[in-house]
């Protein structure tokens, strides 16, 4: 019970510590990144006596500044939701991370060992829980953080926070269908809704799902970018325009806002890496080492599961960089073109994808 | 000749995936090249960096180099100064032109009159003079207006960020301490000023109406009835 | 829809429901035909502080969910006085505030203000100070058109494109700078000329420059302009009519976006336009991207002007010399008494300019800037009226904004390119 | 009108003699007066014409040549102030001949004029740069080394000589011997070597000589009190009336902000002429030092609604009782208006006695200007009492009725200056004593409520001069601090007792006077002259 418990504390510090850890580098990546895609320098102040670190420091400051500015709430808002709301954004995202596996099954026995057999010695998957239909516990949870944004914008008794908060339902609602769909597909071919069987199930990189489902991943992309409200699809923000449902937080909750909305960025980068980029798979890494070009070079298990975890890191902070990238590059779209884009041509394309791969996967089963 | 520049979508603009691509290789061309290759970035630090000497104005690479500090150009109106005779004593003689002229009156000036000149025509010069460095809008006319080249805006220098408003109101002293020795004559002495202004205008740094500026006779083409 | 409604002339009264389209409701009124739930329409207050309002401006909306069911356009917060402040100041004193009207191109005011009074002096600069003119001028217009187009795509949510141009804009001001002491506020031309001479190796910096800003906008023009998600935001939205836009007083690069082949520097060329090649874009719909391209093209056609220009300009005098109009050089005031009271008597007195008045005009970046004068023989105006032309613009944009959605505000507004201290002034 | 009017010869030539006659001006026929001097009349028919040495007021001495004209069919030219307007003439002026003289003219006397207009006190307002924007507007054309006079030559008290300056035009040498009658200035030495200069044993010490100052077209002599003080183009002009003594000249007030820094004469040939007085020109620093600026009520400081109210409990008081032993002194220094309302006061609202303060004549005055008697005013407040016999308002009976007692109330307005030693001695018996004054004196100190006066540079309102002339004061600025116009003391002091309130500007008060008063009757408000700014004030010099 004891050990159960120690692993289960274990995983929750390694994958929430990644999870905030990047976003908080993210703030920074966002700027600095932005700045050097903009012929920029970017922000460099922050420091610690002589300690720059290029601008590193600049979440902490951020953070302490949020922490002990004012604590405003309009007057005439909704209190009691005017509070729960960033809680309601910022905790299931929290708890999205739950099912993303972030590693291999590991056995510590046998960590010297190279290609154990992990049947034998009761393997610890490294994912907090393992629950076979992870991927409906995902998007049950992650549609929660609609609420968030809808009920802050309203109880903020603030026209621009309501209109950013009705665009912010709209929106959510409308792309969480695609998002759904967009994903069958892969269910479909791998025939499993537990994140790291589906994982286990793309151990080639002929298996990824991008390979087997390259529409099923430019949708998914697309809507799960909508889904955290991210440009090009920032319609609820809108700076220019309506400033966002956000518009009268402050403070430490305001804090959560961003907080939950860099989480997200990550939380879209580790469902992609799992379902269409082989999670933590790497190409080439076996159980029992490397095998690169007919070249074979054996590895214990301890250290195909630290290059294994290592490999989820890096492919969801690159899909984080991309996601910033996309952020930097495209202009906003207009709430109705938002919706004609959603309900006109991401759902049919869905729905096609989901045929279409149904089709080929009957047509298989025939043949074979 | 009007040139129509309208429009029209293609399939490819259609698909929103080549534009989206396209500017992603842009922006991320200037994201590699920033992060890793020669920088592109021109950002200036402000306050970071002091003034350095005035380049030769022949390089065009320290004007605007890839280097943090920007040079400014020899005609850049900075802050203040007042100039000195060649016995040290102040140019001014308080005429008020520069305060005339100022549109923002920002110059306060007042005159005293010396008991004993030390050269002639000198009688008469600034017991008080103040330039309110924040109300300046730093239009230069003071410096045009100033018939003894008194005042200047050569500096080189921003006003630097101050802690009062009153830090930023500059007293005769202050604007005495950039003083130079200026090489205009004033007073009419001598018949040769004519061919030692061409001489020495090299030096002088009027930035507006360079002494040597064409004189072309012919452009005299309005004559006002002269009235009582 | 709505665009081929409001392409015929506006009703007297523009509040009243357009035919066609059902009547606009009140606000307050609910609207309940048995088919919908009954809905409120919300008034939203957008400025004057707003991020999206340049300067400062108010709009007041009606909205229906996200429709624009009616817009008023409050402006003047940035009202300065420009016209009576005029009035109590020499007419050579003035220039400092022309530089605060269209403040992203502060050397075309300074342009039109100087031939305004030159109009009514009856008399003309020096060949060299005209062609001078006519490259900070056009140096001043790229500023202002990069600017708009690094704020157009901004507020359309693309970042990065803005630093580009506004970075290219920075090297346009570079050169001004060397030319005038300034970045922003030039004060540089005179009444009767400019205030210096070009610097030395101003031809070889200018072109190396142009080169440089013309990459940035193509590479600006590649990374936009054919993006759908920009084009959805721009096409076919705001259109407005030839017809209506020169009924509402429209001038420059918007009513060129209607096809109006109409631009200053060709119907009634100042300056030395006459001896340059430029083409005059039109657009054919009347909408935001037309608007958009237009100004594009004319940061093109601007850098062949500047630098055909470059070739064509000649060594000479850059001022008038006649005392009643110019100052004396330095060295006449410092020591002849004639060119000291002439110094003396221009300053303080200021040009003395014959009893009459003059209107004049000239293309600024965002149309017809003119100057109306009014002279009673003594050194300063009796009135200084400008038209400044995104005002015009600015009375349209209720109209426009009619029917659209919020997100259409920010384009529409930033085609208008409504610079506070312009049209308020 | 005429009686005080220096009488010179050139006076009368500046005039004409009343006949009307024509004459062609570049062929066209203008109408002037027979015997007009032509520099006058070419400048009455609008025709630019300038001169250095030319004044209405003085003698001609044609030293100048800057007003050439051609005379007659021929090309001879003549200076125009040599000329008189007679029947026929027939004068060019607009020829290039008479141009390029003129402009050569002008070149000469340039010549050896020094670079000084950065330090010449005369800049802005100088007729040498007119007259240059006008006929030459060239560059220099000469190089040579200019003839070094003498400068800063102290000429006596009140005038600085720059000799390099002064372009030998001798308006100041004809003044003085012509007006001033002292013949203190003259030319010395010869050619470009002429030099301005006093005569032997003298100095330039009489009362008008500041007006060569004025006269001076350049700036070769400045006014040592206004030296460097200010720029001419600084400085706002309100036209108004000297308050020095009953002359009632016609003056300019140059002031910037609060300040006032010179008073001139205005051109007003129905006046005074061109000039004025030294002393008169003075009077002004008076009024600015150590005024009075806030009501005082037994000795403490009060805001101005305590002080009226208690004046107006008082007065109320004791007229219940006695209103023969309430007195009103009316001001000699004071404006028409003032004086009226305060009669107003004392006799229909109080019904108190009214008396007259003034200064005894002081003989200092002569056949110029200068009057003997020194209140600007005197006459206006007589003719306010002229109902009653002038020795029981005068201020012996004044005194006299203080000696004996039988004034309990006394409501004194304006400052009686030298009156008011003697009125505080004799108080005694007084129970209640109201002073509105501009500056503190004995009797300010004795009084038991004091309302601080605005002065008369401050004010609008009315006077009127020996001559029975009614002359216009115009407010320069506004008063200090508590500070406001007689008649607005009177009225709020009125509305406390009880009184309607009929003015709401001293133009309110001086039409009632006008319809009360008969020797009023004829008087006129006068224009409405705006302070101007100088260097707006259009092409002075």
């Amino acid at each position: 019970m004891l050990a159960i418990l120690g692993w289960s504390l274990l995983k929750i510090v390694v994958m929430l510590g990644f999870a905030v850890g990047l976003s908080a580098v993210l703030t920074w990546m966002e700027r600095r990144q932005s700045a050097m895609m903009q012929d920029r320098i970017g922000p460099v102040r922050a420091n610690i006596g002589k300690l720059r670190l290029k601008g590193l420091l600049h979440p902490l400051a951020d953070a302490l500044k949020l922490l002990f500015k004012e604590d405003f709430i309009p007057p005439r808002a909704r209190k009691g939701i005017f509070v729960l709301a960033p809680l309601l954004a910022l905790i299931p995202v929290l708890l999205v991370f739950a099912v993303i596996p972030f590693g291999p099954p590991l056995c510590l026995d046998a960590w010297r060992t190279v290609g154990p057999d992990l049947a034998a010695c009761r393997p610890e998957p490294l994912q907090i829980a393992h629950i076979d239909i992870g991927l409906l516990f995902i998007f049950a949870v992650a549609s929660l953080g609609a609420y968030g944004a809808v009920l802050a914008g309203w109880s903020s008794f603030n026209n621009f926070g309501l209109l950013g908060g009705l665009r912010a339902a709209a929106q959510m609602l409308s792309y969480e269908i695609t998002m759904g769909l967009a994903v069958v597909g892969a269910l479909l071919v791998y025939g499993t809704l537990e994140p790291m069987e589906l994982v286990q199930a793309q151990a080639t990189l002929w298996d990824w799902g991008i390979v087997r489902q390259p529409l099923g991943f430019v949708l998914f992309l697309c809507a799960a970018i909508a889904e955290t409200k991210r440009a090009p699809f920032d319609i609820p923000e809108g700076e220019s325009e309506i400033v966002g449902y956000f518009v009268e937080y402050s403070g430490t909750r305001f804090m959560m806002f961003y907080l939950a909305e860099f989480l997200e960025i990550v939380f879209v980068g580790c469902l992609v890496a799992t379902i269409f980029l082989g999670g933590w798979q790497a190409p080439g890494l076996a159980d029992d080492g490397l095998r690169l070009f007919g070249h074979y070079l054996p590895l214990s298990h301890g250290v195909v599961v630290l290059a294994r975890v290592l490999t989820f890191f890096l492919k969801v902070f690159l899909l984080c960089f991309l996601q910033l990238a996309i952020r930097w590059t495209l202009p906003r779209m207009r709430f109705d073109q938002l919706m004609r884009l959603g309900w006109k041509t991401l759902l049919p394309a869905s729905l096609f994808n989901v045929v279409v791969t149904a089709g080929v996967l009957l047509a298989a089963q025939a043949a074979r | 000749m009007a040139k129509i520049v309208t429009i029209k979508r293609t399939f490819w603009d259609q698909l929103y995936l080549p534009g989206v691509v396209r500017g992603l290789g842009i922006t991320l061309r200037h994201f590699f090249v920033n992060t890793f290759g020669s920088k592109e970035i021109e950002t200036l630090r402000y306050g970071e960096w002091d003034r350095p000497d005035p380049p030769p104005s022949s390089d065009p690479d320290a004007w605007r180099g890839k280097q943090k500090q920007r040079l400014r150009p020899e005609r850049f109106r900075g802050r203040h100064r007042l100039m000195k005779r060649d016995d040290g004593s102040v140019r001014c003689t308080a005429c008020m032109m520069c305060a005339t002229i100022c549109p923002a009156n920002c110059i306060h000036i007042e005159a005293g009159e010396r008991e004993s000149p030390t050269s002639r025509s000198v009688e008469k010069f600034p017991l008080r003079f103040e330039i309110d460095e924040l109300v300046c809008v730093v239009c230069g006319l003071c410096v045009e207006a100033c018939p003894c080249d008194a005042l200047r805006m050569d500096t080189q220098e921003h006003l630097p960020p101050v802690e009062h408003r009153r830090d930023a109101v500059l007293d005769r002293e202050q604007l005495l301490s950039r003083a130079g020795v200026s090489i205009a004559r004033d007073g009419g002495d001598g018949e040769d000023w004519r061919e030692r202004y061409d001489a020495t205008i090299g030096e002088a740094r009027q930035i507006y109406r360079p002494d040597k500026q064409g004189h072309d006779d012919a452009t005299i083409g309005y004559r006002r009835k002269p009235s009582s | 829809m709505r665009d081929a409604k409001f392409a015929r002339p506006l009703p007297p009264d523009a509040d009243a429901p357009l035919p066609g389209r059902p009547a606009l409701l009140g606000h307050g009124q609910q609207r309940n035909d048995g088919q919908e739930l009954p809905t409120e329409e919300m008034v939203l207050n957008m400025g004057p502080s707003h991020p999206a309002m340049h300067g400062t401006v108010h709009l007041r909306l009606v909205l229906d969910g996200e429709k624009i069911t009616s817009a008023g356009v409050s402006v003047g917060y940035l009202h300065r006085g420009f016209e009576k402040e005029c009035e109590a100041h020499t007419w050579a004193e003035n220039f400092p505030y022309t530089d605060r009207l269209n403040y992203v191109s502060p050397m075309l005011n300074n342009v039109g203000y100087a031939l305004a009074v030159e109009k009514l002096l009856g008399v003309s600069a020096p060949a060299r100070a005209q062609w001078i003119r006519m490259i900070v001028g056009e140096l001043a217009r790229l500023s202002d058109h990069l600017t708009y187009l690094g704020a157009q795509v901004m507020e359309l949510g693309a970042f990065t494109p803005y630093f580009y141009v506004i970075k290219a804009r920075e090297w346009v001001w570079d050169l001004l700078e060397l030319v005038s002491g300034a970045r922003l506020t030039h004060a540089y031309v005179r009444i009767g000329g400019v205030a210096a001479d070009l610097p030395p190796d101003f031809a070889a910096r200018t072109r190396e420059t142009l080169e440089r800003l013309s990459a940035v906008v193509e590479e600006f023009d590649r990374l936009i302009t054919r993006n759908r998600i920009f084009m959805d935001r721009m096409q076919g939205v705001a259109v407005i009519s030839a017809d209506d836009a020169i009924s509402h007083g429209w001038t420059g690069p918007c009513l060129r976006g209607s096809g109006v082949e109409y631009d200053v520097r060709k119907a009634h060329p100042y300056l030395f336009y006459d001896r340059v090649a430029f083409e005059i874009p039109i657009g054919a719909n009347g909408d935001n991207m037309d608007r958009y391209l237009i100004r594009i093209e004319e940061t093109r056609q601007s850098c062949a002007i500047i630098r055909q220009c470059l070739q064509q300009i000649e060594p000479g005098a850059i001022q008038l010399t006649d005392p009643r109009i110019s100052l004396p050089t330095k060295a006449q005031a410092y020591n002849t008494i004639e060119g000291l009271i002439n110094h003396f008597k221009l300053v303080v007195d200021g040009i003395e300019v014959p009893a009459g008045e003059v209107y004049s005009y000239t293309e600024a970046g965002n149309g017809e800037l003119g100057f109306y004068l009014v002279a009673d023989g003594s050194g300063r105006p009796v009135k200084c009226r400008c038209r400044p032309p995104c005002f015009m613009q600015m009375t349209a944009l209720g109209h426009l904004l009619r029917g659209l959605n919020i997100a259409d505000i920010i384009p529409t507004f930033d085609t208008l390119n409504m610079i506070g201290g312009e049209c308020d002034r | 009108m005429t009686a005080n009017k220096p009488q010179t010869a050139a006076a009368t030539t500046a005039r004409g003699t009343g006949e009307v006659v024509e004459f062609q001006l570049d062929g066209r026929t203008v109408r002037a007066l027979k015997g007009q001097n032509l520099v006058d009349a070419l400048l009455e028919a609008g025709e630019p014409i300038s001169a250095f040495c030319y004044h209405p007021g003085l003698s001609v001495a044609a030293q100048c040549r800057q007003c050439l004209v051609g005379i007659g069919d021929g090309y001879r030219l003549v200076p125009a102030c040599q000329c008189t307007v007679q029947h026929g003439l027939s004068v060019r002026s607009q020829t290039d001949q008479v141009r390029d003289a003129r402009r050569a003219m002008l070149e000469l006397t340039l010549l050896n004029h020094p670079v000084d207009c950065v330090i010449c006190d005369k800049a802005g307002e100088c007729a040498l740069q007119r007259h240059y924007m006008d006929w030459d507007a060239r560059p220099a054309a000469i190089n040579h080394e200019k003839v070094h006079k003498p400068k800063r030559v102290d000429l006596g008290p009140n005038v600085v000589l720059d000799a390099e300056r002064c372009i030998l035009c001798s308006r100041c040498v004809r003044f003085c011997t012509e007006v001033a009658q002292q013949q203190q200035l003259t030319m010395a030495q010869r050619g470009d070597h002429t030099v301005l200069t006093t005569a032997p044993g003298q100095q330039l010490d009489n009362p008008y000589a500041l007006n060569t100052v004025d006269i001076c077209p350049v700036g070769a002599l400045t006014d040592k009190d206004f030296r460097f003080r200010s720029r001419v183009w600084e400085l706002w002009s309100t036209l108004s009336v000297c308050n020095g003594c009953a002359a009632g000249c016609a003056t300019e007030i140059h002031h910037k902000g609060h300040e006032i820094y010179r008073l001139v004469p205005p051109k007003r040939w129905d006046m005074n002429l061109s000039w004025m007085c030294d002393e008169g020109r003075r009077s002004y620093k008076a009024v600015g030092t150590e005024r009075l600026t806030e009501a005082v009520v037994d000795g403490h400081p009060a805001t101005p609604e305590q002080g009226c109210a208690r004046a107006a409990t008082a007065l109320a008081l004791l007229a219940r009782r006695d209103p023969t032993s309430l007195a009103v002194v009316l001001g000699a220094d004071a404006t028409n208006e003032d004086n009226f309302m305060a009669a107003q006061l004392a006799r229909h609202w109080v019904g108190a006695r009214v008396f007259v303060a003034d200064r005894a004549d002081d003989g200092r005055g002569d056949t110029i200007l200068r009057r003997d008697d020194p209140n600007p005013n005197r006459a206006g407040a007589q003719a306010l009492t002229a109902d009653q016999d002038a020795t029981t308002t005068s201020r012996e009976a004044l005194l006299a009725a203080l000696g004996a007692g039988a004034i309990k109330g006394l409501y004194v307005v304006g400052n009686a200056s030298e009156l008011a030693a003697p009125i505080a001695a004799a108080l005694a018996a007084t129970e209640f004593v109201l002073v509105q004054a501009t500056h503190a004196s004995a009797l300010t100190r004795a009084a038991q409520v004091v309302l601080p006066a605005a002065a008369w540079p401050e004010v609008d309102g009315t006077i009127t001069n020996e001559r029975r002339e009614v002359g216009r004061l115009r407010a320069a600025f506004e008063p200090p601090g508590q500070a406001r116009a007689h008649w607005a003391w009177i009225a709020e002091i009125g509305a406390a007792l009880g009184q309607p309130r009929q003015c709401a500007s001293a133009k309110d008060v001086f039409e009632q006077l006008r319809d009360q008063v008969p020797l009023f009757r004829r008087a006129s408000w006068g224009e409405e002259r705006p302070t101007v700014r100088l260097r707006w004030a259009c092409r002075r010099g």
